[in-house]
Formats: C-alpha cells, structure tokens, sequence
C-alpha cells in the first residue's frame, strides 16, 4: 500500500515533463494562444512516444501501462497547458485507426441530456440547454458523439457505480461522424487555448459498439488529472513570484497573507492529488466523481489566488495565469456536472458504501 | 436615523430623472468598443449634454446625498458609463478642486465638466503596485520645467487622453513618501510614447506609458513639492468613496436579470443556485446600504470619504466577483465558456476587483490599522 | 438622508450601554452564567429606565420612540449579552399589563409549522420537528404561544411582504397560556446564559388578537439588532486581545494573519449594521429579511474569528467568547431560517420589486 | 502506486479483526465522563488487554501501515479510544522510544504498553500557547535533580497522570530555542498543584499544572540539556501524523449517519444541505487518501512524519468543524441547541481543532515556509 508514484511512474512523468518542456515550451505556448490550430507534428511527436498508446498492450504496439500512468502523464499535459482533445486521443486509441500514433484527431462531444427519448434513426436537435460543446472543431479528422448517461440521471448507477448494474445502451450511445456532418455554430471560447463550437445537430446512425459508461469514468478522471496538473503548477507560479516581487522593501512572500494563500493552494492540490491518485487505482465511479469534484476545484481557486497573489502583473494577457483559470473553468463544465457530483455523492451515504 | 430626502433633493430627482427620460433617446449608437476616437467623441459628448444640462461639475461641486442621487438615477435609466471621462471627473478633477490654485482650477476643471478634454492616470508603474510609493519616474527640475524620465502602467485611455495626472519623484533623497509630487502632464508633450496593453479579460482601455525626457511645466504641479503623496492620498479616498454607487445600482440589477433569465431557462428549478441569488439580494441592498452611511460620513468630513470605503471596497469586490461566479451557473456551460456573452465579459473585468486601487490585502490592512488601531506590521 | 444615529439616538445609546454596565457588568454576567435565572431587579430597573416602554406613547406612560431607537438600545442588550426574553417584553409591552413596567415576564414561543390544519379547539401537539422552543421557561410569568405563517410558508406574502396582500388569520395565530399550562420537555440548552424548554403540546383556546405577521417581523429585527451588538463586540474583544497579547517577542495583532480576521469582522459589522439600521427605517418585511441573515452571519462567524484571535485562552469556560457563540446560534434560529429566507428574497428578484 | 495491502499485512488486519470481535463484546460498561478513577481504569484496561493480544506498542514498534491498518480496524469496530494512554502512546513513548537511553526506554515504556502507567503533557503555559518557545517554567540544577517552578496549562489527564512529559527553560540566558530541557516529571513529587480546567465544551479532561520548587532527577532528563526544542519537535510531528486516523474513519462514520438521520427526520429533502453532505463525503474521503499518502512518507522517512502532517491537520481540522455545522442542521433547532445531543457536544469539541497543536495559522506559515520555501516573515 503505497500511494505514491513508483520509480518508474516518475521516470515517465518527469520525462514527460521533459517532453513538453522542449516541444511546448513557454513560447509555443505563446504562439498557441494567439493562433489555436493544433500543431499536427506535435501531436504525431506524442503518438511516437506513447501519449495515446500508454495503455493499448504491447503486442498492438502500445505502451501496456495502466489508468494510473495515464493519470500521472495527464498532470503533466494540465501543468503545460498543452492543447488539443488529449482525452480523446487517450481513450480512442486502439479503436480509432490512427489515434495511437498522432496521426488521425479525433474529438469527443457530449451531446445527450438525459429524458431522451427511446432511440430513434435521423437527426437529432441538441437542445439549448446543457452540452454539445466541441473542442477544436477545425482540427478533427473525426468526431464522437455521446448521448446520455451523465451521472445522476437515469443509467448512474452503472455510471455512479452505486450499485452493481450492468453497463447498457441506456447508460449512453456512442455515434461516429467525420467533421463536416453535424450542424454547429461558433462560440467565442473564453479559453484562447481551446476552439469551440456547439454541436446543434447531428445525424443520428445506428450507435457505435463503446463501453460509454466506462468512457464517460474515464473520460472525467483524466480532466481531473489536467485540472490537478494546473493546480499544481499554477501554485508553483505563485510561489516563484512571491519569491521575487518586492514591494514595500520586502519580498511578497515573507507577507502572512501571501503566505498563507499560498499554503491554500498546496493543500488544495494535495487533497486533489490524494484523491485523483486513489481513484486511479480502485476505478470506481464514487472515486472519480470525488476526484473530479476537487480538482475541479483546486484548479479554479488555485488560478483565482495565483491570480492575487500576481496582482496587476496577473491580470495582463501576457501573463500565462489568466489562461489556467480559462481552461479550469471549461474543465469543470466537461463529463460532469457538480450538482450531479454532490447528489450522487450523498446518495452513496445513504448506501453507505464508502468503503475504506 | 433617516432615510427620507429633502424636498429639495427630491426635487433634484424628478428633475433629473425627467431631463434622462426627455435626453436618453436622442443619444447617437454607442461606438464599437475598439473604436477609440469614436469613444472619445461619444463620452465628451454625453458629459457636454450633462454640463448644459446644469449637471457637469456634480462630481465635485454637490453635496454627496446629490452625486447620490445623480449616480443613481443616471444609473437606473441607463445613462451611458462616465467612460473616458472617468479619470477627469473622478481623480484629477475632485484633486485640482480641493488642492489647485484658483489659476489652475480654471484652466483644467471648466474643460473637464464641458467634456472638451480626457484625462489618464499616471501612477502605479511595474515596480510600484500595491506599493504605490515605491515609484521611481524621476523628475529634475531644469528651470521652470521638471524633465521627467520614467515608465507607468494600467493608465487607461491614454491614447486619447489629453491631460495625465502624473506622480513623479522629485526628490530621491528624501524617504520614500515624502519626495513625491502631482504633476498635470500634457499628452502631447514631446518624449511620451503609448503603448496599448492587453488584459486577460481582452483589449481593455489600459496602457503602458513611457516618458523620456518629457519636459512638464513647473506651473502644472498641484500641491506643493514633494507634497504629492498628500494630495494623492486624497484623490485614492475619492476613488473608494460614492464612485462605485453606479455600479452597485448596477449589480442589482443584473440580479434581477440574473433570476428572470434563470427563471427562463430552467436553472432556476435548481434549489442551490435560487438560494445564492437570494443571499446577493441581501448583500447587495445592505451593500447599498453601507454607501449611504459613507455618504452620511462624508458629509460630516467636508465631502472626502473617510477608511469607510475600504469597507466597502472589500466587500464589494468580493461580492462583485461571486455575482458573475452565479452568472455563469445561471447561463451554463454553453454561455458561461462564450467570451461573447456579456455576462461572462463581465465575470473576466470582476476578477480585477480584488487587485485594482488597492489590493484586498492591502485594504484589511488598512482596516485593522487605521480603523482598529492594531499595531503596524511592516 | 442619514443612515447614522442622531445625537439623539447616540446619546440613547451610550445611556443604555451605561445602564448595562453599571446593572450588568462582568460579575453580574459571569453570575448569571452559573445561575441563569432571571434578575427580577434588573428587570424592573430595565423598565423603569423605558426598556419595555421605549414605543409606547408618553400618553401611555411610554417613552414615544419608534423601530429605530428600539434597534439601537436592542444592539446594546446584544453587545452586553443581556440574558432574558428581552424580545417579548419588547414586543408585548402595552399589550400585556405588567410588561412595560418591568413587573411581569412574558415569553414568547413559536409553535407552528405551517402546513397545520384549520383552526380547531383542544389540546395541540407540536411535532418533533422545528419550533417549539421556549426561553427561560422558568422565569416567565405568561406564554404566549405563535403558530403558522413562518417566511416562504403559506402567508409568507404577507409576512414577506413581497406582495401587499393583507395580514390575516391564515398568517399565524397567538395564544395565550400562563406557564403551567403547556406542557413542556426539558433541554439541556447550549447557551449558559438562556435556559430552554420545548413544548410539546399547548391548549389552543381562542386566538388572540395580535397582529402576528408585525410581531414576527418586529422580532426578526430586534433579534438581528442584538446579532449586531454582539458580533461588534466580538470584535472589540479580538482586538483587544490581539493588542494586549503577545508571542513570538510581539503582539499577534502585528501578524497580517490576525489583522485580516479582524477587519474581515469589521466588515460583516458594518454590513449588518447598514442592513439593520435600514431595515429599521423603511419597516418592510424583506428588509429585515436580509438583515437577519446577515445579522446572523456576522454574529456567528465573528464569535467564530475571535475565538481563533484567543486561541486556547478563548476555549476555556471563563473567557466571555464562548457566550457570544452559543447565544448567536441559538438566535440564528429565532424567527426565521435560512432556507426560507433567502428563498423569499430569490423570489423576490423575480417579482423586480427591490426598490432603491 | 498501490492501493493493495501485502500478505502479512492483510493477515495482520484478518487477525486483528477476528480478535476485535472476540473481545470487545466483554468489554465493562464505559464510565461515566466525570469518573476519573473509572475513566484511569476502563482505559489502561483497554491497554492491558491490547497488550496481552500483542498490540501494545504498535504506535512506535510496527511499521506505519500496521499502525494505519490497526486504528482503522479499531475505530470501525467501535473499539474504546485510547483516552487516557493518548499521551503515553503517542507522545512521550514515542519520543522515549527515539531519544531515550536503554534505560529510560526499559523504564518508561513498558508501563506505558502493558497499560500501568498514564502520561500526561506539561508543554504549553498561558504566555506560551501558539509560541511555544517562549515556555518561562525554570528548572535549576541542584546536585541531581532540577528544582522546577512555573504553571503549565491545557495537560490533559493531569488529575490521573502517573507521569507528566515537561518542558523546561534550563538556560535562561541562551536564545529562545536553545535552552529547553524535556524532562519525565512524576506527577507524586511534592510541589505539583492540579487545577481542573472547564472549557466551553463542558469539564475536560485539561487541567492547569502549577510547579513550586519540584524536584526531577537529573537522569529523567531524555535527550541533552538545553536539547529539549528538537526532542519535542519530533513529538509534535507525531502529533500531526498518524494520530488522526481513527478520527477520519470515525469521521465518515457519523456522515453515515448524518445522512440516515436527515433521511429519517426529512431534511434530506433539502438539496442544500444534501450536497454539502455529498460534498463533505469527497472532502473526507479524500482526507482518508492523504493520509495513506502521508504514511507513505512516514516509512521512507524512517518512521518519523514531515511537513505533510501539517498539510492534513489544516485541511481536517476545518472539514470536522464543516461536519459538525452539517450536523447541526441535521438536528435541527431543537437539536443544535440541546448540548446532551453528542452531535452538538461534538460541535463544540470541534472549536478546538484549528487552534490546538498548533494554530491553522500557524500551520499555514509551516508550509508556506518549510514545504513552499517562502521567506521567513516574523
């Protein structure tokens, strides 16, 4: 029983880190804030070394690592900031052609509320009211839509993990479309990292075979480990400054008040960390959607203080800390919903599986 | 205890609100927010319909319970924001007229209160934030005029500013608060150059300015030499006295739109969400509330608002920020992550409230030390 | 337009503030702590100094002020921590004989949820759930008892006002009992200061006539006014504490740490205060909605700071800390909740009836 | 990273089970809270049973995940909390255990494991709370023993205690930190005054300790003279590390039952409160994970928890008061307001958290300054 990364997981974090600090350095980041297509040769540079194929088995070429892997290698890609449908790519590769290797992008769009009527050929008018938000539209050679099946609703205790039932087409419907089919409209994305649109309609073919409920589990946990990698990072980027910003004849730092949001911000990113990390290894719904609800959080507050603790500094578009805050915010919004989260979270007490 | 007005505010009142009714329809479109001289144009021209309307010199020339009256009802209506004029009739303006000479009144407050000229502010700079007087822009005398050399920041609308209230250290030698003066800087004046400056919220009405060798006349200085500290402080308390009223007016009525919109689109079936609007409903009247008292203090104190606006500025920031935090949830993931919607353009300008004029750090220390007489720290 | 205290009112005040200190000091109080029956003395000479009367008109033998004058004496009685059913004897002055005097103690108890069926004689038991709660049920010579129309229940347009529609029997009804009479279970009550009873079932006789909707908004007030004395005392403590003590070679009102608890305090004060002392002027039912709210929270989260401020020496049964939190629970649950209250001024940002 | 447990590991928890269940159906009826001699008994018997069964001095002995294995089991049993051996167990054994000689180790601690002996802690004084280092009680040097006056306060089971862990100020002249002495203090020797203390959760087990020329041998001194601050520091850490593990499980324990009781009394249908529940669920779940993390510390540190403990102890202390809160509105007035009801009692122990063993602000600056690096301020 140990929670910590082993040695080799940190060798393969590190070196990850490594990676993205030589092909997405400070000033690519830069230049992807003003021009947010994605940087094909990049993404193909990460397929060549294992990004997306970390978990497919080695006798198919991938890497043969594990959710936890994946988790440690996502909070790497949070703290770069790195771009692009990431999760996607994770959990597509091995069935899409071409994801494992770079080669072919391909996104992920939630499209379904729950209430949906029974499943029905033709297309199909997402409604204007939650979901639907497509990540870099213009970059994928592919898109998957997933309709239903978010937690709380009707299909959650397969998705919840509450109770034991069997994973269904009522827990979710996954439709394959290249790019051109659904019919979207544009959205000015608070984030400048992360193209969006709105899916409004789309056809609707006959649904793909995918484990949706296991999609969506793992869909949430690897956004939790992005926030967790901005959580972290975004606490180091206040300490630095607070190392180094005079005012009044002082270091910021040696101020309580500085201190002590910076100690609020690491405490956030470890409890975070503690429950993305566990959540990894049991791969139980309950576990994710905690570790996603406090990383959502962590993520947020941390940018927010990273924010104060920067002072005007913070608030230009040149500092990086505004766009932290931007992706957290668009990371909270994705896989599930926080009064969802809390409902079935408090549901669980009643069951009074929390297992130890 | 009261809050009833005198018949002669609510005389004021009617008139104004009737003048707002008669003028408001004939205003020209707003210009597009990049559109800088199409902004200038537009908020000369409504501060010129304000002076002609007998209202131009309010900011500093009526009593508080009027400017209250004035902030409010201009407000309600939906009158255009002071925008260029900001500085001018907010800062500079309120400065000169309580410490200009009778020559300099003259020169600068008639232009301002017409809507002929634009001022900027020229005071924090990249060293010196919540540290204001850590200002290094130097000025040397050099017969009658100081050659100042130096580089300031967050000064909004400088590219159309004519005048910048411009603190420079005149004397290095003397400690820190002590060396510091308020000069009145033509814009045009050779050596300064602007430079645009980008915020994470977009292209916003700041900018860097850097001065080389600008010579300013020694006639420009307000206050005596290295009194500029004093004079400042003076203009600071202004800017977290009754210039926030609008904007609470404001707010509630975003919460009202905010509850409507909900109520619209289903949110408001969310018991959580309900309830947080309902807790800003009291925050913002007693908000309100608050600036009344202030109001009341501020009489009594000769028109300068007092540490009581550090109250309310925390408060405010801090509640400022959660009202668009419950805008995002009342427009959902689809709104909330769209820059174009208003409501999220608004929750990006709030998260400066808690930095601009005074960080909150800053204010609790003024605060515990200035109200509650804790002993200073460092 | 003045939101401040005459010198009128202000001279009222420090009378009062005077009074306590003299009646009611630091012995008296920790006396009453141990022996928390009433001083039947201390009443008296309350009524004598026009406590109880300070409404009525000096036709009457009262003191002819109004709402704003009864709110600044009541911050007063909250800052002295004043134990007693201080807010019946307010209310029912002029309407009990006795009360204005001094001479007899009334309490006041709120038995009704709503929901209740239609009025009917006999006996009536309350239900394990809310009210029924009763102070100093020993000392009180006279009951009276409140049913229905509670904030957001059924007559909350009229107890809310946020709708004109007129007082009536369906917003709650009074009885009379003499303190014999209702039956009552013991409580072991967490304030030192106010023994408390619940009661478990009443004889209804015939309701009298009492405007209820006026008395429960009047006692939200009034209770919120002695929230509001007592969270500025609490600040007055912490600082005076943070000013005297010291560690770490300095007083620990020198750490930024302290000071921002501190204003933090100040600041829920005068945001109270400002509510309050509004509400006290424009007497209108969603006014003092939002100021017992807010009072309550200052009052509760400042006994809270300054029990941090004092650390261990705080936690102990003689520092007066304690006193303040455990009084300020026990009037967060007088007159209305929480729930209900910011439900009935969500409503009313709907109705857009928010006045200026 | 590793959520499995090893073979031993799990027939070490298989068998403590097992025996927990054979024996905690035999146990006496607990005693009453105001019982001091019933309370001495019931706990050291608890002890001398674990001790019997092999358990005894698993808080130094065992490798930290048996000692996570063993609380967790306990705690999930409902077996007696270690009450009055708290001191013994996880204090001062502990540090005689790391610091002492072989003699003082065969002296002290098998008393303390076989359940005879009761410690209590004589660290804090009222001018020493939050700055420890500013402890005035003196003990001089006279021959063999240290002659010792000074007040201690907030030592719990002092009433009962056959040994009291002291800090003392053995060198006056030398720098705060420098001249403190850690000495075994029997709670027998003439000169010791006990006074109770009541807090505002009722009678406590703290009393105030008053010291008039005690004598201590010389050779009850752990650690070198003048070397007390270190000794005590890793105390302290022990403090901060696993001790709270039962106090976790206990923890999501009684949001269990929070939860079946709002069920029951219908505030369950409040969605408010409902997801602060839901919330509090992650909160504490993930509080459990930490720790786990943290033990994995504690065993490539030797044993010995770092900096982490502080990390924990910040974040628990404030979600048990948040628990609490919860409860309360679980019970409703009628329930929040009954100090018999063990929720409102635990509420108001709960005050206690972010001020004992260190302030959170304290706490704050520990890891702002030792794990983040940040400057030292004052």
């Amino acid at each position: 029983m140990d929670l910590r990364p082993t040695a080799d997981q940190r060798a393969l974090q590190s070196g990850t880190r490594e990676l993205l600090a030589r092909r997405f350095g400070r000033d690519r980041l830069r230049a992807a804030v003003e021009h947010p297509a994605l940087d094909r040769a990049l993404w193909r540079e990460l397929g060549a070394a294992g990004f997306f194929a970390l978990r497919l088995p080695e006798a198919d070429g991938g890497v043969g690592l594990g959710l936890p892997e994946a988790v440690l290698v996502f909070e790497e890609a949070g703290r770069a900031l790195l771009p692009g449908p990431l999760v996607a790519g994770q959990l597509l590769a091995g069935v899409v052609p071409g994801v494992a290797e770079g080669e072919r992008v391909v996104g992920l769009c939630e499209v379904g509320s729950y209430g949906m009527g029974p499943y029905e050929m033709g297309a199909y008018e997402v409604g204007a009211g939650g979901g639907g938000l497509w990540e870099h539209p213009g970059d994928c050679d592919e898109l998957i839509l997933i309709e239903g099946g978010v937690a709380g609703g009707p299909g959650a205790d397969a998705y919840g993990g509450v109770s034991g039932a069997a994973y269904g087409d009522a827990c979710g419907r996954a439709y394959w479309n290249d790019p051109g089919w659904p019919v979207q409209e544009p959205v000015c994305s608070i984030d400048p990292l992360t193209p969006l649109a709105r899916v409004t309609s789309y056809p609707r073919r006959a649904p793909r075979s995918l484990d949706v409920p296991r999609l969506r589990r793992e869909a949430a946990l690897l956004t939790a480990a992005l926030q967790l990698g901005s959580a972290a990072r975004t606490v180091e980027m206040a300490v630095e400054h607070a190392g180094r910003r005079e005012q009044f004849g002082v270091r910021i730092g040696s101020f309580q008040a500085v201190k002590h949001l910076c100690a609020e911000m690491l405490i956030r990113v470890e409890i975070a960390r503690s429950a993305v990390y566990a959540a990894s290894l049991v791969d139980q719904s309950l576990a994710v959607v905690g570790a996603k609800l406090l990383a959502d959080e962590a993520a947020v507050r941390n940018a927010r203080d990273c924010l104060q603790v920067h002072g005007g500094m913070g608030f230009t578009w040149e500092a990086d800390v505004h766009l932290h805050l931007k992706r957290a915010w668009l990371r909270v919004e994705q896989w599930q919903s926080r009064p969802n989260a809390e409902e079935v979270l408090a549901e669980a007490l009643l069951t009074g599986n929390v297992g130890v | 205890m009261d809050l009833t007005y005198s018949p002669a505010e609510e005389e004021f009142r009617a008139r104004l609100r009737e003048w707002l009714a008669k003028t408001l329809p004939d205003l020209p479109a707003r210009p597009d927010p990049l559109d800088w001289p199409g902004r200038r144009a537009y908020d000369l021209g409504w501060q010129r319909r304000l002076y002609d309307a007998g209202y131009g010199a309010l900011h500093w020339d009526a009593s508080p319970t009027q400017r209250l009256i004035f902030l409010e009802e201009t407000e309600r209506a939906g009158a255009p924001y002071v925008g260029a004029n900001f500085v001018g009739l907010l800062h500079a303006g309120p400065t000169i007229a309580a410490e200009g000479t009778d020559g300099q009144r003259a020169r600068w407050l008639p232009p301002i209160v017409r809507g002929d000229e634009v001022w900027c502010q020229g005071f924090s700079e990249p060293e010196a934030g919540s540290d204001l007087a850590a200002l290094r822009t130097r000025a040397v005398r050099d017969g009658d005029d100081y050659v100042i050399t130096g580089q300031k920041i967050w000064t909004s609308h400088a590219e159309i500013a004519d005048w910048c209230e411009l603190l420079v250290r005149t004397d290095p030698e003397a400690p820190r608060h002590r060396g510091i003066s308020w000069l009145a800087m033509p814009m045009d004046a050779p050596g300064i150059t602007v430079r645009p400056l980008r915020t994470l919220a977009g292209p916003a009405e700041f900018a860097e300015v850097f001065l080389d060798a600008v010579r300013v006349p020694v006639a420009n200085r307000v206050g005596a030499e290295h009194d500029g500290w004093r004079v400042t402080m003076v203009t600071l308390s202004f800017e977290r006295g009754t210039a926030f009223v609008g904007e609470v007016v404001a707010c509630r009525r975003t919460l009202g739109a905010l509850a409507r919109t909900a109520r619209a689109n289903g949110r408001w079936d969310d018991p959580v969400l309900r309830r947080r609007l309902g807790r800003l409903n009291a925050e913002f009247t007693a908000l309100w509330r608050l600036i009344q008292r202030n109001v009341g203090a501020a009489r009594e104190a000769g028109g300068v608002p007092g540490a009581g606006g550090s109250v309310f500025k925390l408060r405010y920031s801090q509640a400022r920020q959660e009202l668009y935090d419950a805008a995002a949830e009342v427009l959902g993931a689809a709104g909330a992550l769209d820059a174009d919607q208003e409501w999220t353009a608004d929750r990006l300008s709030s998260l400066a409230y808690t930095i601009a004029a005074g960080t909150s750090q800053i204010q609790r220390d003024i605060i515990a030390e200035r109200i509650l007489g804790l002993p200073k720290g460092r």
